[in-house]
């Protein structure tokens, strides 16, 4: 009854539940969770379990195809050029290809939006500043950098984070910066105002938070967008070497042999085709598990 | 016009642009059904290109930076260039040793002088006459200190050489010190008339070959074509296009899709047709450089260990092509003085391991790390070729890291002044001698002096310079005495391989490649089925 | 207008040269050429030469300076590698690449306009899955991949199209549909996103009680509000083509820029890459402010 | 029974939410004849617009679903047509007009392509379309109708706007014009005009008027008949005047007993006492546009002040610059003695103890991120010297106990909460401040009536208790003449009149405030006849 006041609606589930029950409506996104689930149990473990079994060549043996059932388990998906089981490559180069993508997309993100908050919360000038920045960034051809950073330091995995992060800096500043200049001008911020908050309270306790989901939701893209980034590098020769691996690199070291052995380089391309779909596919649910007027769409059972 | 034995005529670049252009009779020798309308569509603006008989095209796999005569030593360039367009003095023919090409004779005058004859009625493509005068403007040209001329660089640095014109077609080189393999020098030196820039590359070259330089559409396509007062035979072939993939899977597609008539340098993996597809000796060998300077590679019993390590054998077949000879020498087995009576380090891991203790025990730091330094691109399957290397070395205990890098990097480490890195350098090389003669690579990878030489050694020193004094079946044994040297007393290297190429040649063609196809590809020499 | 514009083009000045300064020293980072150049075999005496001729003795500031003093002049000197005018050789590669991200960009907007608009209209139906699953997996392969197997497939198997270079409008084929791929993945989900959202706005409902019919409903008063996020997006997409299209254009034998960029990169001729990260910037930058001007045009609320 | 133009039987609507699945409306029926006005009476959340929406085909399937019902047009179950047989009534048949035109007008094309379209969309050729709209345009009193047909829509006032959506929707002149609250956020004086252009119109083309409001004068200015909804249901129908005269549902007597501007207006304060804010000639410039001129007004202890006026009279612009989140062009706000307008920040974070704000959307003035508990005591947060943190909670409990919220609820989120919870919860956070003088801007303006009313009393509970002084910012009379001491009027940026609140509402003396009283709509359908009569009057005798 309106006169008295409509009830208070009742406490939620606690968070974690109703995510996982959002996330089973949309079958997609729940399969794209376990899959990425795995991967992550591969890069944890992977390497202390398999590194001598992912390293031991055979050079006679080289090429062999997959689905060779009486090979042991990791030669299922068959062996690489140098007769090495490729499912165990696989799940011990999970790790590598990850870090390098959750690396360079946290280092960017952080770095990112504490310039895209600076700039859409501060002077005009260091605004400017900032802004002259991202766009220097973006058209500095991240080749060259590539090139630069592993000229100096080593191809190590640590210093293609450094590569791959610079080059996404400009995306989460140019988007952190545009929903703070939206966001500053909401009430609430105003509210924090006259209550005297400071500038950082209000940068940090009410602006960031709700310009975090949407970062959250270009940084699952981004980890799409890197790992692929990663690949073409070591397509280009100029990526991580051997004898570190990640996915890119097999898909790379493959690609010779697509013609005559294509499992070479069709697992580790399946592997980042699979991981980036679910992301994607994640990142979709979570655009809309995070847009109160589209949640509805996972909270109810689908008519047709 | 003959689109059916190509299958795919419609796409040939070959030379001719087809006379018939035009949508109709396109869209009739349409094989495939992919839209009639698209077609229709595209036909008003599509150039008819058709497949001329003697026309051919040849894909490489890497663009020319430029097509200055005198980089003809780079293979890119002088594949294109060297006796299609530029001709030179000599010529090494594989299996029949130094022909006459421009020069008709040549004579020994002593004292490091030699006198050359000219073949008479030469022209140039522009129409001007070849003479002697022509010859010394090249030789001087190479030595401008206004640019730097690879061939000039390579072959003649450290002599010192001066011309006289005799006459017209007689001109005399002498050099200082006398070398007595001049002749063979002079199967490098492309001859430009004097008319030429003296100071600045050329981007038109002009030379007396059989081809005249048409175009070079950058990014796109060379285009020659055959010449019509060439001096000697005239080609079968009458026009030539050149096209740059980097991927080695796209060279042998075009080719079996018609689109190409030769690709030279395909990898192992994509030569699947033995119709098709051509290997030889390309005298590439590739070897590991060691630091004989530092420990604990300035152990001899380490060194060796590095041989013994090494199952050559495995890669044979596997990685590398069949034919890949086990190298005992810097120079593949073609060139004069190859030393037939060495044998290649056996694959003997318990050895090595031994070698390795007995180091060990008087104090060689064997645990120390080793840096291998790998140079990609370098030859297909190089990555996968050092990491089988690295794995086999650390089996046998020693402490390797690999390390891969590009080119601009690997020369730091390569040549000298070596780059300072603290430990030790094992250094991954490939080095080509087509040249029939140890001398193009001794000096460089030996000598004290050299710029690549890991080794310090002054009794090598002078065999090397004995062996390129001499000449006859003196040089010869001086030269094997000196290669039997470095392999089995100072065990400087480790030696791999004399490596194969394969060349896929279009069905059409009447062409086999050989160990000159790396650095030259004559097209005159090609004639149709 | 005008005033907007006069500051835009001091704002992109300002980061060109910004850009400028640092690629040079950047650059400079990586090596000296000579080694590249020479024949491994060249004495010490020649090397030495080479730097003589080509400046490359002099202190950094002075070589610095020097270059600044011919760029005032339009001067971006001698390619060392192409013996050719650095500035020429990267006009006539722009050429091809603008081409080709011209007519990418242009078929993937329209495709992935009326793919998305439809998959939006149809949310949450079998169309939408369907196109969202395979747009997805379209954006999530690794781009040198695909063009290897599409030649594999499309040329070498079937015969359909040449395997690449140039020459033909069939040659345009292969390179195109490999380039489209991944921009339209991901522009078919911002379209559909932002249509979401604009079909279930105010507007679209006075629209529909107006009786206006479906088609122009999504496509005339959905899609022109749907179309600026769109457009920031398409403008990083074609972006990136222009900075990057290497991949494709090394397999398919593309004399682009990004070719042009990767080989100069590797052979360390600063010249050609300064110039041709000075000519792909002008163009980025240029085409950013065409953006801001077709929002004005698409949006007449915007005004600057 | 004789057939009417349009009827509703039976009618129920599921809509599916985040929250299960909610009956939007059950079984409702109502009917609509040719030339007469009937009104759906309801609050938000009463399910009042959602048949009209059935009859347009406007709910979105999911998330709602017609369970059941028909609706009859001229005899057909337009629930059983097709889609196009259903698009080609609406705009030609029936036509509808939104509240809030500029979100409801397509941004970016022109009013007159939009109107236009009205017309080629049922097939009438472009020629003439565009013709029929500079007639319309005319009609619906847009000047200079001839340049303006190619503005777009956010070039126009919010009166001019809502008359374009009119002359859009009569295009065709339909037998039915459904109007959803076509003047709420319209200023008072513009809501007439409007009101009067719809009652010309249909008495002009005969058509049917079905007005969706929540506005107890609305009604009683236009409707024969009203439909009175509440949760989905509909509680009680009739002609206006008797519904309002003898309301039998419980409800409904709520609803009228709930409307404002009958109570008794409040005595002026002692001057004597020492004024606790000193407004001088207050001034505030954005570039040329002179949003604030030197504005003067006091505020005693204990009072509450009204500011009153029209949309862009600059009430809120004094309200910001106050509060320092704009900065005065001029003039000086002496709170105690001290300048706000000039004093550093120092002392500025000491002040913002002392005086508070309430916003008017309490939706966007909570941080949805933060709990309730994080709200309110983020002002001990920030101002720790009121409260060592060990007693926040049961400082925030108090608060939330003193606002009539339950304590147990800290936890939750400002969505969880109903419109009116919400700004309870908003002032909560402006009391932990423990401040003498709260600002409250519009703060009830988006408030159902019923709520309102709490509101106000809980604010007036709050003023006896603690000694507040209100600055209330409203644009709605009647609810200022209940609750405040003071009245200050203002346009164009000036204060036009100030004075006790009995002497502005019984004496006016300037046109624009005696305007303002005249526009303003009495919930008595007797009432608004009797003004109407009189209106008439005398327009006759300036005649």
């Amino acid at each position: 009854m309106a006169l008295t006041e409509q009830p208070v609606i009742p406490d939620a589930p606690p968070a974690w539940i109703s995510i996982l029950k959002m996330l089973w409506r949309d079958k997609f996104a729940f399969c794209a969770a376990l899959f990425l689930l795995l991967m992550i149990l591969c890069a944890v473990f992977g390497p202390a379990l398999l590194e001598g079994v992912a390293t031991k060549q055979n050079l006679r043996g080289r090429n062999s195809p997959p689905f060779d059932f009486s090979q042991p388990w990791v030669m299922w998906l068959g062996g690489d050029a140098l007769g090495r089981p490729l499912l165990a490559r696989i799940i011990v180069a999970a790790q590598n290809t990850l870090m390098v993508a959750t690396g360079a997309v946290i280092c960017s993100m952080i770095l990112g939006t504490t310039l895209g908050l600076i700039a859409g919360y501060s002077s005009k000038w260091a605004s400017q500043v900032i802004m002259r920045l991202a766009d220097v960034i973006m058209s500095f051809p991240s080749l060259l950098l590539a090139v630069i950073v592993l000229y100096m330091l080593a191809p190590s995995v640590g210093n293609l984070i450094v590569v791959l992060a610079i080059t996404r800096i400009p995306v989460y500043l140019r988007t952190s910066r545009a929903e703070v200049l939206e966001v500053r001008e909401r009430m609430f911020v105003q509210a924090a105002q006259v209550m005297g908050a400071s500038t950082r309270r209000i940068v940090f306790r009410h602006i960031l938070p709700v310009v975090f989901p949407t970062l959250v939701t270009i940084a699952t893209l981004d980890f799409a967008f890197v790992m692929l980034a990663e690949s073409s590098l070591s397509f280009l020769g100029i990526g991580i070497q051997p004898p570190e691996i990640t996915w890119g690199l097999m898909v790379s070291q493959g690609r010779p042999y697509l013609t005559t052995a294509w499992w070479l380089s069709f697992w580790p391309g399946l592997a980042i085709i699979l991981t980036t779909l679910s992301l994607n596919l994640l990142s979709n649910w979570m655009r809309t598990a995070l847009d109160p007027v589209q949640r509805w769409r996972l909270d109810t059972p689908r008519k047709k | 016009m003959d689109s059916t034995r190509v299958g795919c005529g419609r796409h040939g670049i070959g030379g001719s642009r087809g006379a018939i252009a035009g949508g109709l009779k396109w869209e009739e020798t349409m094989p495939f059904k992919i839209g009639r309308t698209f077609a229709a569509l595209l036909a008003s603006t599509i150039a008819g290109q058709a497949y001329a008989q003697d026309a051919v095209t040849v894909v490489l796999s890497e663009e020319l930076e430029n097509v200055e005569p005198c980089m003809a030593a780079k293979s890119n360039i002088g594949r294109v260039i060297l006796q299609n367009v530029s001709e030179t003095l000599t010529e090494l023919v594989p299996g029949e040793g130094l022909q006459p090409r421009l020069a008709t004779a040549w004579e020994d005058k002593g004292n490091g002088t030699w006198s050359f004859t000219l073949r008479d009625g030469v022209t140039f493509s522009d129409g001007s006459t070849f003479d002697a005068a022509d010859v010394v403007f090249s030789l001087e040209r190479n030595k401008s200190d206004k640019f730097v001329c690879e061939t000039g660089a390579k072959y003649y640095g450290g002599m010192e050489l001066t011309t006289n014109i005799v006459d017209d077609l007689t001109v005399e080189i002498t050099s200082n010190p006398p070398q007595p393999i001049l002749p063979l020098l002079m199967s490098t030196l492309a001859v430009l008339p004097s008319e030429a820039n003296a100071d600045a590359f050329v981007d038109q070259p002009v030379g007396t070959g059989p081809y005249s330089f048409d175009e070079y559409a950058r990014g796109e396509y060379i285009k020659l074509s055959a010449r019509d007062d060439y001096w000697g035979e005239a080609p079968t072939v009458k026009s030539a296009t050149y096209v740059f993939r980097s991927e080695s899977a796209v060279r042998a597609a075009m080719v079996a899709a018609g689109e190409a008539d030769i690709a030279p340098n395909i990898a192992l993996q994509d030569a699947t047709n033995p119709e098709t597809d051509y290997s030889y000796p390309n005298s590439e060998t590739v070897y590991m450089r060691l630091d004989l300077n530092t420990a604990p590679l300035d152990d001899v019993r380490v060194r060796q260990a590095m041989n013994y390590a090494v199952d050559k054998e495995a890669f044979v077949g596997t990685i590398l092509a069949d034919g890949t000879l086990l190298a005992t020498g810097m120079t593949p087995p073609s060139t004069i003085g190859y030393n037939h009576d060495l044998t290649p380090y056996s694959y003997d891991l318990e050895k090595a391991k031994e070698l390795l203790a007995a180091a060990a025990a008087d104090g060689v730091p064997v645990d120390a790390e080793i840096t291998v330094i790998g140079r990609l691109e370098n030859f297909a399957n190089v990555t996968e070729t050092m990491e089988a290397l690295t794995s086999m070395w650390q089996e046998a205990g020693l402490n390797i890291k690999l390390q891969m890098v590009e080119t601009a990097e690997w020369n730091e480490y390569y040549s000298k002044p070596f780059a300072e890195s603290g430990g030790p350098i094992v250094v991954e090389a490939m080095h080509d001698n087509a040249n029939g003669d140890p001398v193009f690579s001794m000096f460089n990878k030996y000598a004290s002096e050299g710029v690549q030489s890991g080794v310090t050694d002054t009794k090598l020193d002078g065999m090397i310079a004995e062996a390129t004094a001499a000449t006859g079946d003196e040089r010869e044994s001086l030269w094997k005495d000196t290669f039997a040297y470095v392999f089995n007393d100072l065990v400087a290297d480790v030696f791999l391989w004399h490596m194969v190429g394969f060349t896929r040649v279009n069905e059409r063609l009447d062409f086999e490649p050989s160990i000159k196809t790396n650095s030259e590809l004559q097209l005159s020499q090609i004639k149709f089925k | 207008m005008n005033s907007f514009l006069g500051k835009r083009a001091i704002a992109s000045a300002i980061s060109l040269v910004g850009l400028i300064i640092l690629v040079f020293f950047l650059s400079r980072l990586t090596g000296d050429p000579t080694d590249l150049y020479l024949p491994v075999d060249a004495s010490l005496e020649s090397r030495e030469r080479f730097r003589e001729i080509n400046g490359l003795n002099d202190p950094l500031y002075v070589q610095f300076f020097r270059y600044m003093g011919d760029l005032v002049q339009f001067d971006f000197g001698m390619s060392i590698r192409r013996a050719e005018p650095a500035l020429d050789a990267v006009l006539s590669a722009f050429m091809w690449t603008l081409q080709l991200a011209l007519i990418t960009m242009s078929l993937v907007t329209v495709s992935a306009i009326v793919l998305g608009s439809l998959a939006a209209f149809h949310v949450g139906g079998f169309f939408d899955r369907i196109a969202t699953f395979f747009s997805l997996i379209g954006a999530s392969a690794p781009d040198f991949w695909v063009a290897i197997v599409a030649i594999v497939v499309f040329s070498v198997t079937l015969g359909w199209v040449p395997t690449s270079g140039t020459g033909t409008l069939w040659h345009w084929i292969l390179p195109i549909g490999v380039l489209f791929i991944r921009p339209f993945g991901l522009i078919v989900q911002i379209v559909r996103g932002s249509m979401i959202t604009a079909l279930s706005s105010a507007y679209v409902k006075t629209a529909r009680a107006k009786g206006v019919k479906n088609r122009p409903i999504i496509f005339v008063h959905a899609l022109r509000n749907a179309m600026l996020p769109v457009i920031t997006v398409i403008g990083d997409q074609a972006a990136a083509l222009l900075n990057g299209a290497v991949v494709v254009e090394t397999i398919f034998g593309f004399p682009g820029v990004g070719k042009l960029m990767i080989d100069s990169i590797l052979q360390r001729d600063f010249t050609v890459v300064l110039a041709a990260i000075f000519v792909t910037a002008v163009a980025i930058f240029v085409m950013n402010i065409l953006i801001d001007i077709l929002y004005a045009v698409l949006d007449p609320r915007i005004r600057y | 029974m004789a057939e009417h133009l349009l009827e509703v039987r039976g009618l129920t609507v599921d809509f599916h939410t985040a929250r299960g699945v909610v009956h939007a409306v059950r079984d409702v029926s109502w009917h609509l004849d040719r030339g007469e006005c009937l009104a759906i009476l309801g609050e938000s959340g009463s399910g009042k617009s959602v048949s009209a929406s059935a009859v347009m085909n406007l709910i979105d399937c999911p998330p709602g679903e017609i369970v059941s019902g028909e609706i009859l047009f001229g005899g057909q179950d337009v629930l059983k047509m097709s889609d196009e047989a259903r698009r080609q009534l609406n705009g030609k048949r029936i036509a509808m007009i939104f509240q809030d035109p500029l979100s409801h007008l397509n941004p970016v094309y022109t009013v007159g392509f939009q109107i236009e379209e009205m017309l080629t969309a049922h097939d009438t050729p472009k020629e003439q379309a565009r013709a029929r709209c500079m007639e319309l345009l005319e009609r619906v009193g847009i000047p200079d109708f001839r340049n303006k047909i190619d503005s777009y829509p956010h070039q126009f006032s919010g009166g001019q706007r809502q008359r374009i959506m009119i002359a859009m929707a009569l295009a065709l002149k339909p037998d039915i014009l459904i109007a959803d609250e076509p003047t709420t956020a319209l200023d008072v004086t513009v809501q007439a005009q409007i009101l009067a252009l719809l009652e010309e119109l249909q008495a002009e083309t005969g058509m049917g008027l079905l007005l969706i409001t929540h506005d107890l004068g609305v009604v009683a200015e236009v409707a024969d008949r009203v439909v009175v909804m509440n949760s989905g249901q509909i509680v009680e129908a009739g002609s206006a005047a008797d519904v309002y005269r003898s309301p039998k549902h419980p409800y409904t007597k709520k609803l009228i007993g709930a409307v404002p501007g009958s109570g008794e207006m409040a005595a002026p304060l002692d001057t004597g006492i020492k004024p606790m804010l000193e407004i001088n000639r207050l001034t505030k410039h954005f570039g040329a546009f002179v949003a604030l001129e030197s504005a003067s007004l006091t505020v005693l202890p204990g009072e509450t002040v009204a500011i009153v006026g029209e949309s862009g009279s600059g009430k809120s612009t004094l309200a910001k610059t106050l509060l320092r989140l704009e900065d005065a062009t001029s003039g000086e706000a002496l709170y105690q003695g001290r300048d706000l307008v000039t004093i550093d920040a120092r002392e500025l974070f000491a002040l913002r103890r002392e005086i508070q704000m309430v916003f008017q959307d309490p939706t966007q003035s909570l941080n949805p991120r933060m709990s309730v508990y994080d709200i309110v005591s983020e002002a001990f947060a920030i101002h720790p010297e009121i409260l060592p943190k060990a007693r926040w909670k049961d400082r925030v409990r108090g608060l939330l106990e003193q606002v009539g919220l339950e304590a147990g609820h800290m936890h939750r989120y400002p969505h969880q909460f109903s419109g009116g919870q919400r700004q309870r919860i908003a002032i909560a956070r402006a009391l932990a401040l423990e401040p003498k003088l709260i600002v409250c801007d519009e703060a009830v303006s988006a408030l159902d009536v019923s709520v309102q009313s709490q509101v106000i009393d809980l604010l007036t509970k709050l003023q006896q208790e603690m000694g507040l002084s209100y600055l209330f910012i409203a644009h709605d009379l009647p609810l200022v003449r209940d609750f405040a001491h003071r009245v200050v009027v203002m346009q164009g940026g000036r204060i036009v009149e100030q004075g006790p609140v009995a002497e502005i509402f019984d004496n006016p003396r300037k046109d624009y405030t005696r305007n303002l009283m005249a526009a303003s709509l009495d919930p008595d359908p007797e009432v608004q006849a009797e003004r109407r009569r009189a209106k008439r009057r005398m327009q006759e005798e300036l005649a």
